[in-house]
């Protein structure tokens, strides 16, 4: 199986499942000849020709509104928001419009479509690239949201979200796109089920749900609370809506502790949901107070390094946070 | 249906005028219904029935998609929803054929009859008819995508990125703003600035064409001009029919507490539909005496649309949750 | 002093701030003449002028745009959204651009403004008039989030918002415009800080927070309880970005238990903030999981009455939840 | 500062052609660092510079407002950013006036200048120059608004929803478009329906003007005349100037991967300043000597700009979370 980092990962599923269903298009701005500002779309227009990967004027919400009309029409566009931070122009389009089209319908209508947007920071982006907002899309019901953190989980599930009947939002964590490598399936054997989380690490001491590149982070703290003899279990959501309940409350049936640690600003993030829905049901289990490790609810990491440093979870951090939940 | 060369017949003039009579009839008695504590909201065509049924006439239902807006109950109609069907949606009865009930009526939506399910937002509607119209391009099957709305949905972004995109792309969309004036409250002054919603084509390239609301066959002919050259792929064109609102906006609405009175007496004057009936018995093609007989059958037709829909059953409440996703 | 209900209540908030500070100034879709779909600026456009009281094109985002460029040069903007829910076509400017003027720019400006919309639903207003969209804004660092549930509480909130040097989402629930009237104070007496949560109810057996509308429905809930001879302690938030921590973990020391009661849709509300917080605050008090009662995963409500009343929390599904958490 | 009918005096020439100067010699420099790995990120102005200086000289800084973009390196100097400043932004250093080194280099901003601080967000400023219009317009002291954007930036719905604005309320607004054909990768026949950016004023029925950006006088001419109009409450003026993008994007783009070679060579040769000197050269007002030692000057302020900045301090981490909201 060929070796791929997160970004080549995306492409090739891209490119799979074009190859497989002519109806699958790509449009965005930039996603044409340059590939993408990420290159996620590389080489994809020399491919399939510039119908089926189409440069978009920069408009965020006609490119959300393109993509659902060719939807409309049967076809299965992937549209690229160039940054998730500019996915708000078309928030109308997406809260509106897309996600209720199945419904407002009575099913008579629906708009399977996928949009996908690298989100996150860590990459010196500054105020307006490096948000993580999949808080707003987690709370539209009738949207799907995934959030891989793995080449190989960004392959299979951006593969599902193709095929997937309902519009998925797809954010892609940009500090991981050119992270860890790791062999990918192909084809068929690379598809993985939507709404199955991970469990990343074993441990008997603490859960940690987590996703995207705090998914990173917290195996980092793990591996040091371990010398202390704490260990951690890591459970990797991959998909934000629906998010896999059994799978968390199983290991905090184990563990009776539990820290939600996400990237995105604390109050309100989707961490919330997580944390509150974990305490509700495991409440009998629970040793100890479900806990959130996020980041500060500052508007989004700043262009300087230390400003940007002071701001981001990382192992220290994160390491600290679950230590406090395993003593408590 | 016609051919893009064929002349307009008398019996298609002739269904016409019965579809502006109906809509004009069900509307009447919408009224009566609302009055009486029966139906909660209404947006009355009343004003704009002449021109909704003269540009879907020179359409193909069944060919051809239908981006429609809330105020086009003439337009519906002319697209092949029965008075029963319309009612139904009046009533929120399951069986409303655009929504089983979800929607206020005036949110139509048929898959086999190519009307899009729209929602009660202003303005989206615009850039997704282009990406209907983008992917009917691609089909190439000569089909085209309508797409309407008032003068007040011009203001929104979501015009101009529709009009855009659909430019650039030569897309076969026709692009109809319906200006009776006002938004509400919120006359043409405040609301357009420049000469008017028709020159504004200019600006992507595309013809633009005023005409007169009243005039049906002048209508008729800027639509069916529209719809040959889209089906020729020459692209979009914008049409903007003068018509008048002579309700106010919605039965929510009072429209003598902001505009003036005399002005309303005399757009009451200019009823469309007498003046239909005059160019038609003009014509020849009508008497009075065939005009009183058309009246009464559609009068007994509405009789049954609203029993039937008065009769019909509500939605199951159990069926609240069905239709977010894909059923599983 | 005067009896008022909520609509009249923050009418006379915007009069008095008009009154007393001539920078304070209106904008909106139809709240000059007509006084605004639901009445809330009627007669100011009469005794401020048309410059004060501005009808703006049917363009959520440039009203937003157009309210911060006013709030840079020292005015005072109240802008209204028609409906909370035509306020996403100006998500980008509230989330990229207002709320992150000051921190982007170091301290050296800064946007005080207020947006105002009717939120919620239970009048028969469907998918597109009933959303509550609250937990969007509640997670932007950099807004603050007033949600008021009297005519009091309205009048104080929104004189104070007007004065913040914040930008303030201000919603209001529609349903209960003209429900309660009560007597409100006048002029500075009428001012009430932002922040602080209101015990409505006082109770020794289970605390609910709740806010909006839900506070009506949850008194009505607790009066039932009573009668079985459970006490509820009801916590009004009133604002909810930043919101009363303390209030409601002093309540939750003394009662064990409490519900978070809130009529958005359940998953990633702002109810899983509070929540969250408070199940890890109040851990070591609590005899039972933080409960929360929602409205379901649904877009929105549908028309029907059958499905709207499916959709709505009532004082039955809340005492059902209420008592759930207090015999747990 | 020019007043509205006084000629353009040779001092203010050599002003300007000194800014430009300044603003080559200082991304110059700022490449060297970048290739050093001493600053991230750079957007250069390398062919809009000459442009960028004509526009604001044609003002008034300290009395207009100026809503720039992040191409704006060379604006930003006419509009009295000191060489050091811009450096101190380059490297995210805590006296960054503009952001404190919150935001990417070219997001400017300095309350004392009238400069409005921007986001990395294309289009949100158009409309909230519109806004800012407006507050000019009520406070009558003959004060405008400058606004400009990249032709990319026409395409959002923000680019119409503010023209439309400005043009209903006669705001005292120039919008200014450097049209250099490309947006990143996209270029004008994918983005800009139709003839251009100038023809869209016709639209909104204001005043569009083309002029060649490499002209100074040309530019000048044409901004000063908006900015009588605009004056005189005649309203907003449209101007697009044409220019080149003799950079690629930014430092994360090549635009040799999607741009044809010999048009990127052929664009090389038409560098606007060794045009703009040779104008003043045959006006007499330059000679190759006097050129010469300009810009011997202008490389020392460049040398000391960039040790002062490199020296600077960062940022405190613990003002991390200052500023979110106004100081208690
Ligand atoms: C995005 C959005 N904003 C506001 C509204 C409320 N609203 C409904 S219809 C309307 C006026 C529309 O006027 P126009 O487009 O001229 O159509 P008309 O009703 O006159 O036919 C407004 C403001 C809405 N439905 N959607
Ligand atoms: C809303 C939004 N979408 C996308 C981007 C990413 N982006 C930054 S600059 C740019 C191209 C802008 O082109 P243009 O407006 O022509 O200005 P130019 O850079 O050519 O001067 C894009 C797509 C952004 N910053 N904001
Ligand atoms: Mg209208
Ligand atoms: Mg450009």
């Amino acid at each position: 199986m060929p070796e791929r980092n997160l970004v080549q990962a995306v492409r090739d599923a891209l490119d799979e499942e074009m190859a497989r269903d002519e109806r699958v298009c790509v449009l965005g701005e930039d996603v044409g000849l340059k590939g993408g500002v990420f290159k996620a779309t590389e080489g994809l227009q020399q491919r399939y020709g510039v119908q089926r990967v189409l440069d978009t004027p920069l408009a965020e919400s006609s490119i959300a509104a393109v993509a659902q009309g060719l939807s409309l029409e049967g076809f299965r566009p992937v549209a690229e928001m160039q940054f998730v931070d500019y996915s708000f122009p078309a928030f109308n389009q997406i809260v509106n419009e897309i996600a209720k089209v199945r419904y407002r319908s009575n099913g008579d209508f629906s708009c399977p479509l996928v949009i996908r947007a690298p989100t996150g920071g860590g990459v010196r982006g500054a105020l307006y690239h490096s948000q993580s907002p999949e808080a707003f899309f987690c709370h539209v019901p009738g949207l799907k949201v995934v959030l891989p953190s793995t080449p190989v989980d960004a392959k299979g599930l951006l593969k599902a979200a193709i095929r997937d009947p309902d519009p998925v939002i797809f954010l892609e964590p940009k500090k991981l796109y050119r992270a860890e490598r790791q062999e990918v399936a192909e084809g068929e054997a690379a598809v993985l089920p939507l709404g199955a989380a991970a469990v990343v690490r074993e441990g008997v001491d603490v859960t940690a749900v987590t996703y995207g590149y705090m998914r990173t982070v917290t195996v980092q703290a793990a591996a040091r609370l371990s010398q202390d003899g704490i260990e951690v279990e890591i459970i990797d959501l991959r998909t934000l809506r629906p998010w896999d309940v059994e799978t968390c409350a199983r290991s905090i049936h184990k563990t009776g502790r539990v820290a939600v640690i996400y990237e995105a600003n604390r109050t309100g993030g989707f961490g919330a949901e997580v944390a509150a829905e974990l305490a509700e049901r495991c409440f009998a289990s629970l040793d100890a107070p479900v806990s959130r490790i996020a980041s500060p609810d500052v508007p989004a990491m700043p262009f300087s390094p230390s400003l940007e440093h002071a701001f981001m979870l990382n192992p220290d951090k994160v390491a600290d946070g679950l230590r406090r939940v395993a003593r408590y | 249906m016609p051919r893009d060369d064929a002349p307009l017949t008398r019996e298609q003039v002739f269904d016409a005028y019965r579809t502006v009579l109906r809509a004009r009839a069900l509307d009447d008695r919408r009224f009566v219904l609302n009055r009486a504590g029966k139906l909660a909201f209404i947006i009355s065509p009343r004003g704009h029935e002449v021109a909704q049924v003269a540009a879907i006439t020179a359409l193909e239902p069944g060919r051809d998609r239908f981006c429609l807006y809330y105020r086009n109950f003439a337009a519906a109609l002319a697209c092949g929803f029965t008075p029963e069907e319309l009612m139904l949606s009046a009533f929120a009865r399951a069986a409303d054929p655009s929504s089983g009930g979800r929607q206020t009526p005036g949110n139509f939506g048929s898959r086999r009859r190519g009307v899009v399910i729209g929602s009660s937002t202003v303005g989206p509607q615009i850039p997704k008819a282009a990406g209907i119209g983008l992917a009917l391009k691609w089909k190439g099957e000569g089909a085209l995508c309508y797409v309407s709305f008032g003068e007040g949905a011009t203001s929104q972004g979501d015009f101009h990125e529709g009009l855009n995109f659909a430019a650039i792309h030569h897309c076969p969309v026709i692009f109809f703003c319906e200006n009776n004036h006002w938004a509400i409250s919120v006359p043409q002054a405040l609301q357009v600035a420049g000469p008017g919603v028709a020159e504004r084509a200019a600006a992507y390239g595309i013809p633009g064409v005023r005409v007169r609301g009243d005039d049906f066959f002048g209508v008729y002919d800027a639509v069916r001009d529209a719809a040959s050259r889209a089906r020729a792929g020459e692209g979009p064109t914008l049409i903007e029919a003068e018509v008048l609102r002579l309700q106010s906006h919605s039965t929510d609405d009072d429209q003598r507490t902001y505009r003036d009175a005399t002005e309303l007496a005399a757009e009451a004057a200019r009823d469309p539909i007498p003046r239909m009936r005059d160019a038609l018995i003009e014509r020849g093609w009508l008497t009075t005496e065939s005009d009183d007989a058309m009246r009464e059958q559609v009068s007994r037709e509405v009789e049954r649309a609203t029993e039937a829909a008065e009769a019909a059953p509500d939605p199951d409440p159990g069926s609240l949750s069905r239709h977010v996703y894909a059923d599983a």
